[in-house]
């Protein structure tokens, strides 16, 4: 049992430094999406994102995947600027983006097969995986053919195949229902524990974040800014049954959502 | 059936003289009669060589530029302009240059071919490339593809719908298209029987190598539309 | 606006015509071919042709016809198509009988289509909409057919019938495929409008090609494609805005160019 | 005024070589009755043998014609239709299509042809009777001894200096511009195998002709002297033909009219006797069934027409 | 405040009779994917349906809606069986499939305007709708210039613009942050009791299930199949905050979410 918290000193993995995106639309000029965001993570960390819909997050996500550059500012992988996609930073994104012409295991099966690992371990591997995502026995499915809930799971097994250093997930377990979820929360624990990866993950649940991370980043909107990082000091390996009754975890989530009423401006009530 | 009904009715209710639409019996009898004979055969193999070989350049170039050039904004910014003003052109008018340049066989036809079923599948491919889901390319880049490899890993099957049709627009042009420089400049080939029998007012004989090309551009398309449904068994509207 | 890039991007098209021309040179003087004049003799030509107020005359019966062929094509082909891509019956029905008369080189059936129609003007655009036609059925028809299926439901449920679930949701779900069939159409319109003068000749376009085919005028035949080219361009041109328009909604919003590095 | 006022005619016609027709076309203004007492609508055709099909189709109602395809759509067409006139023809001195090959060519007789590849404008066309009744005279089977290719007599130049023919056939205007270049020679003519042939004649629709004979009538008359105008005004000539063709008339001067061109009957009579003679060739030669030429001939109405 | 609860008696507005549904799949020929359901739905019923991912709830939520027809059994609504979608069942899907080519007004005034409501009323009404989901500002927006949460609201409003009788609603705050979807969740309880529609709603979380509804229906997989069906006894209108603090509430969480590990079967861990 390693306790691998925020306080170990660590180099930092990832830099963001004051990073602003502006989308120009169809309907105004410039829409404002992130504004000036300044982030470091350090190696081994898990950190997670929380805010409003459409306050930026996936955004976030895809500059420090190297899809998208952002409009100022810069993105850093280990000192270096961020420029582009690599296999060190997998992302699963909130739309699973499945490959519709490969099958369950054809997905999965994609990345190792592309860093070079031998088609018959490529593909026990995978199988491994789909099964640990609950997915035996819908190897050979289409895309096409699956449920919500089981094409995000293909979509993590698939980043999860080819071991990128840095995760990025964006609401990897948004379609899942509760006992799922909460299984693959676990299993997600398990290997980040032992591969010691760098984790950033979005997600809308406060009590996910506070489980299952070191540091809850907390944004606001319009335009999407850091308003607050809070690191979660509580020990590891966690177990949710004995968290649950753990009284730091329930005020982590108690002012976590409170922020989180504070932060969120918009909309109205009927 | 339909077709060949909507025939017999004009040959029998006086719409057209026999002399230039034969009943549908007549044709079919004699294309059974004909199928049979090596003559016969040597002139399909000729056309259905040139077709091929014709349509399959196109295919390859095709796809290959205009997968190139949705990749690529300076391959783009070159293969525009140079398509948009080559693609519209009547191929035809530079046959006699072609066949003084590749001779009277199969080269000054493969190419006539070649040049007009390109331009529709390079379209469709760019097309369909060009908007391939965003999302599936970054996949494919995190999960380590080379850029180069992209092409052919993501944007390539992505492309596939679209591509498909394209082909399937080019065979429909190609077989015309064989028909065609083999009437203007016939030697052999079904083009060159037809000629010979419209010349000398054959009726039945003109039209056996139209029913031929009929047919034949019915089977390619069936099996292009299995070679559909296999390739794109993953895609929702498969 | 006028950033060098954007400049190189502007004057790319012009930069291609260019190397167009010169490859064209050097080819015709290596080749030294006089059914294949140079570029320079071929634009030497040109003049001549549009000086001559009958070719122009000719040159707008044939676009006169395009448009028609075009217009015709579309307004038909497009409903055709998308019916055959929600239709299983109709695409069972039309798919096989299109498959036997589209192979069929319209050359050919002169005779019966002289025969019906005569050898004019409504011949000509017949060629020309079969021509147009072709692409613009297909790409309906694979367009309507990749609708998102949850799309045509959630139309279904507010209450749409299935005829105005193929106006309101099948045609602009599948306009961005449509328009790909419609550009392919439009490149088709110019050739075969050209190729419907080659047998039956009337004043157009391109009896003035064939003609000096026909004539061994090879300087005006090259000439008369120069123009076709250049016709082409502008057609191709005024439809790329009017497709962008229709379309934006569909374009991609990130681009990582794959360069091959 | 006549029973024909205002009535159409609708022509096919083709290039090079209908002068009289040319004249009609652009310069109606000379001849006092079209566009006012008939009109005419003109179509132009690549060949004769499309025409053929036009008039067997009902689409045309006369148009130029060749006699073998004009014999073709008697016999494959149920074509019923009369020789009104005549065009041109090879008159002896003249013209006559020629088969030509390169200067250095080892080709020098009909019976060297054996195992070359040869070019001839159309397969199956008209010159093809007397060619292979030529060849035929040589020892030359030309079904079997040669590699007959179709070079369209635009290209035939071309074709014969780039090596892609051994022999090609050649016509005017491409003849005397390749002459002009030299480098090419003779190897035989058609007039070797019968003199005065006839190329292209005016032909009408049977049916056209028995319901409208004033019309016809009238056409042919504009015919003949369509005719004899071309050939009274050489200067004029040129200039209409320019008009049409789009040659340039320096091309044209070489030979347009002049010794070494076909012939023209000045009233543009056909040459009946001509005809039956290719018609009997093509018979030989197995083209086609035995014809007499009788039937294509109207008691009145034939060129000259005053 | 008047109270809507299972008790009263209600005449059945949805009856699904013995339903089963096979999908042929590229796979393996056959796959089951429902096994004979059977449920009935009171007018006015708001009802949850809960179960593990892939367990089919979609698929029933399309029988219901008319746009997939089972391979055995029948749907019934209001004693006609459902042979095909019309406007008094609405459905708000997992994909959101919002039409490309409209605007967020656009797609939010389309069923209205379908319905023949007039332009400025359709206009007015969809804009309080827009603001109401939180995305004033947004309306001339195209959906790909939308978040995923963003997306969902828009679906969400669309359809609840052109007031179907019965509500068909897969997930539909799955994409949404806890604050986000605690406000919709009161916005459609409002709309619910004072319209009196009738609900069926797909969801992954048992606490929003026992909050929301009536009635919870446990399906298990494997095929999907009716578990067990939980009347939720708990006096509306409901506050959560009120409601949080209530036992009975606790209790019925808690049995649902034991329920849920007896009823999922699928997977192992790593
Ligand atoms: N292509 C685009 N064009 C214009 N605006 C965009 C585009 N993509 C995103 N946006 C805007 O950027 C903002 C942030 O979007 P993003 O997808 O990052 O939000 P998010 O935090 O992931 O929200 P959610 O939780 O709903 O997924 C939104 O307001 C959205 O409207
Ligand atoms: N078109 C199809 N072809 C084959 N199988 C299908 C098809 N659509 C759905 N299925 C199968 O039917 C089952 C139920 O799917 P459904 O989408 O109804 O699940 P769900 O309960 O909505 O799951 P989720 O919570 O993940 O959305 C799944 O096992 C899926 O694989
Ligand atoms: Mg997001
Ligand atoms: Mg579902």
């Amino acid at each position: 049992m390693k306790p691998v918290t925020s306080q170990l000193p660590a180099s930092k993995i990832i830099e963001i430094d004051r990073v602003s995106q502006v989308f120009q639309t169809s309907a105004r000029k410039d829409h404002l999406a992130l504004s000036d965001i300044s982030l470091a993570i350090e190696e081994g960390a898990f950190v997670s994102i929380l805010g409003p819909s459409g306050c930026g997050k996936s955004t976030l996500l895809y500059i420090v995947g190297g899809f998208v550059s952002p409009t100022s500012g810069a993105a850093k992988m280990k000192g270096q600027t961020i420029t582009g996609p690599g296999p060190d930073r997998g992302p699963v994104f909130q739309e699973f983006a499945l490959f519709p012409w490969k099958t369950v295991l054809g997905n999965v099966m994609y990345g190792p097969r592309q860093q070079g690992v031998r088609a018959t371990e490529a593909e026990a591997q995978s199988r491994a995986l789909i099964e640990m995502v609950g997915l035996k026995g819908y190897e050979n499915f289409y895309p096409k053919e699956l449920s919500g809930g089981m094409k995000q799971r293909v979509a993590l097994a698939r980043t999860l195949a080819y071991h990128p250093e840095v995760l990025l997930m964006d609401e990897p377990f948004g379609a899942l229902d509760a006992h799922t979820r909460t299984r693959l929360q676990n299993d997600l624990l398990n290997i980040w524990e032992r591969d010691r990866k760098t984790v950033l993950f979005v997600t809308h649940s406060v009590d996910e974040a506070v489980f299952l991370s070191d540091k809850v980043v907390m944004m606001s909107k319009s335009p999407g800014r850091i308003r607050q990082v809070i690191d979660i000091d509580l020990p590891r390996p966690r177990r949710r049954n004995e968290l649950l009754l753990d009284p730091r975890y329930q005020k982590y989530v108690v002012d976590i959502e409170r922020m989180f009423d504070e932060v969120d401006e918009s909309g109205s009530a009927v | 059936m339909l077709v060949i009904a909507v025939w017999q009715g004009l040959v029998s209710f006086g719409f057209a003289p026999a002399v230039l639409l034969p009943p549908p019996g007549f044709v079919f009898s004699r294309l059974l009669q004909q199928l049979v004979t090596w003559t016969f055969q040597q002139e399909i193999a000729a056309t259905l060589i040139r077709l091929f070989a014709g349509f399959a350049i196109a295919v390859v170039l095709g796809v290959s530029i205009g997968i190139a050039s949705a990749a690529n904004p300076a391959i783009n910014a070159v293969v525009r302009p140079i398509v948009r003003v080559l693609a519209p052109l009547p191929k035809v008018a530079l046959y006699p240059a072609l066949l003084l340049l590749l001779g009277f066989g199969h080269g000054s036809k493969i190419t006539l071919v070649a040049a007009d079923a390109l331009f529709p599948i390079l379209l469709s491919t760019y097309y369909g490339a060009s908007t391939v889901e965003q999302k599936l390319i970054w996949s494919a880049m995190a999960a380590g593809t080379p850029r180069y490899e992209i092409l052919f890993k993501v944007v390539l099957p992505a492309a596939m719908p679209s591509i498909l049709t394209g082909c399937r627009i080019g065979l429909v042009i190609s077989c015309i298209v064989v028909f065609l420089a083999e009437m203007i400049t016939s030697t052999d080939g079904l083009g060159h029987v037809l000629v010979t029998a419209a010349r000398t007012f054959q009726a039945v004989d003109m039209f056996v190598p139209l029913i031929t090309i009929s047919l034949l551009g019915l089977i390619l398309n069936g099996l292009l539309g299995v070679l559909r449904s296999y390739l794109l068994r993953g895609f929702p509207e498969a | 606006m006028t950033s060098p890039a954007a400049l190189a991007r502007r004057a790319a098209p012009v930069f291609a015509c260019i190397g167009l021309l010169a490859m064209w040179q050097v080819a015709s003087l290596a080749l030294k071919n006089d059914s294949f004049p140079t570029a320079l003799e071929a634009l030497r030509a040109i003049p001549d042709i549009l000086g001559d107020k009958e070719a122009l005359i000719n040159i707008l019966a044939s676009l006169r016809r395009m448009a028609m062929g075009f217009g015709v094509a579309v307004l038909v082909s497009i409903p055709l198509g998308l019916l055959m891509g929600r239709s299983r019956a109709v695409a069972a029905f039309f798919n096989p009988l299109l498959m036997v008369i589209y192979p069929v080189p319209k050359a050919a059936l002169m005779p019966i289509i002289m025969l019906w129609l005569g050898v004019g003007d409504i011949t000509k655009t017949l060629v020309i909409f079969l021509g147009v036609s072709l692409p613009v059925i297909y790409h309906s028809f694979e367009g309507a057919k990749a609708v998102e299926e949850k799309m045509m439901w959630s139309g279904a449920a507010m209450g749409l019938s299935s005829l105005q679930r193929l106006v309101r949701i099948v045609l602009p779900a599948a306009l961005p495929e449509i328009l790909t069939g419609c550009r392919t159409g439009l490149v088709l319109a110019l050739i075969t409008m050209i190729t419907s003068e080659m047998i039956a000749r009337q004043s157009g376009a391109g009896n003035i090609l064939f003609n000096a085919l026909d004539m061994g005028q090879y300087d005006t035949v090259f000439a008369m494609i120069i123009i076709v080219g250049a016709m082409g361009i502008c057609l191709d041109a005024i439809f790329e805005r009017v497709r962008a328009r229709l379309v934006r909604w569909s374009e991609p919003q990130f681009d990582i160019p794959l360069s091959f590095s | 005024g006549p029973s024909w006022a205002q009535q159409t005619i609708r022509v096919g016609w083709t290039i090079p070589a209908e002068e009289s027709k040319y004249w009609m076309m652009r310069r109606p203004a000379e001849f006092p009755n079209i566009g006012k007492a008939y009109n005419i609508e003109w179509t132009q055709f690549q060949g004769t043998a499309p025409m053929t099909q036009a008039l067997a189709a009902g689409a045309l109602d006369c148009a130029t014609q060749a006699p073998l395809s004009l014999a073709n759509g008697v016999v494959g067409g149920n074509l019923k239709a009369y020789i009104v006139a005549q065009h041109v023809y090879e008159k002896p001195g003249g013209f006559s299509v020629y088969w030509a090959v390169m200067n250095d060519s080892p080709i020098k007789t009909i019976a060297d042809l054996k195992g070359k590849t040869v070019g001839i404008s159309v397969i199956g066309g008209g010159t093809q009777g007397p060619f292979n009744l030529l060849l035929k005279q040589n020892g030359v089977d030309p079904a079997k001894d040669i590699k007959l290719v179709e070079v369209g007599f635009a290209v035939s130049e071309d074709a014969l200096r780039q090596g892609r023919v051994d022999a090609v056939n050649m016509n005017q205007p491409f003849a005397a511009r390749a002459e002009a270049k030299g480098g090419t020679r003779k190897l035989f003519s058609l007039s070797q195998a019968m003199p005065n042939i006839v190329h292209i004649l005016e032909a009408c629709r049977a049916d056209f002709v028995d319901k409208n004979p004033d019309l016809v009538k009238a056409y042919v008359r504009d015919i003949t002297s369509g005719m004899k105008k071309a050939l009274a005004n050489r200067e004029e000539t040129l200039k209409v033909v320019n008009e049409v063709l789009k040659a340039p008339i320096p091309v044209l001067e070489t030979y347009l009219l002049k010794d070494n061109d076909f012939g023209r009957d000045p009233g543009a009579a056909p040459n009946f006797p001509a005809i039956q003679k290719m018609l009997d060739i093509y018979a030989e030669t197995g083209m086609l069934p035995k014809l007499d030429a009788a039937q294509f001939k109207h008691p009145t109405i034939v060129a000259p027409l005053e």
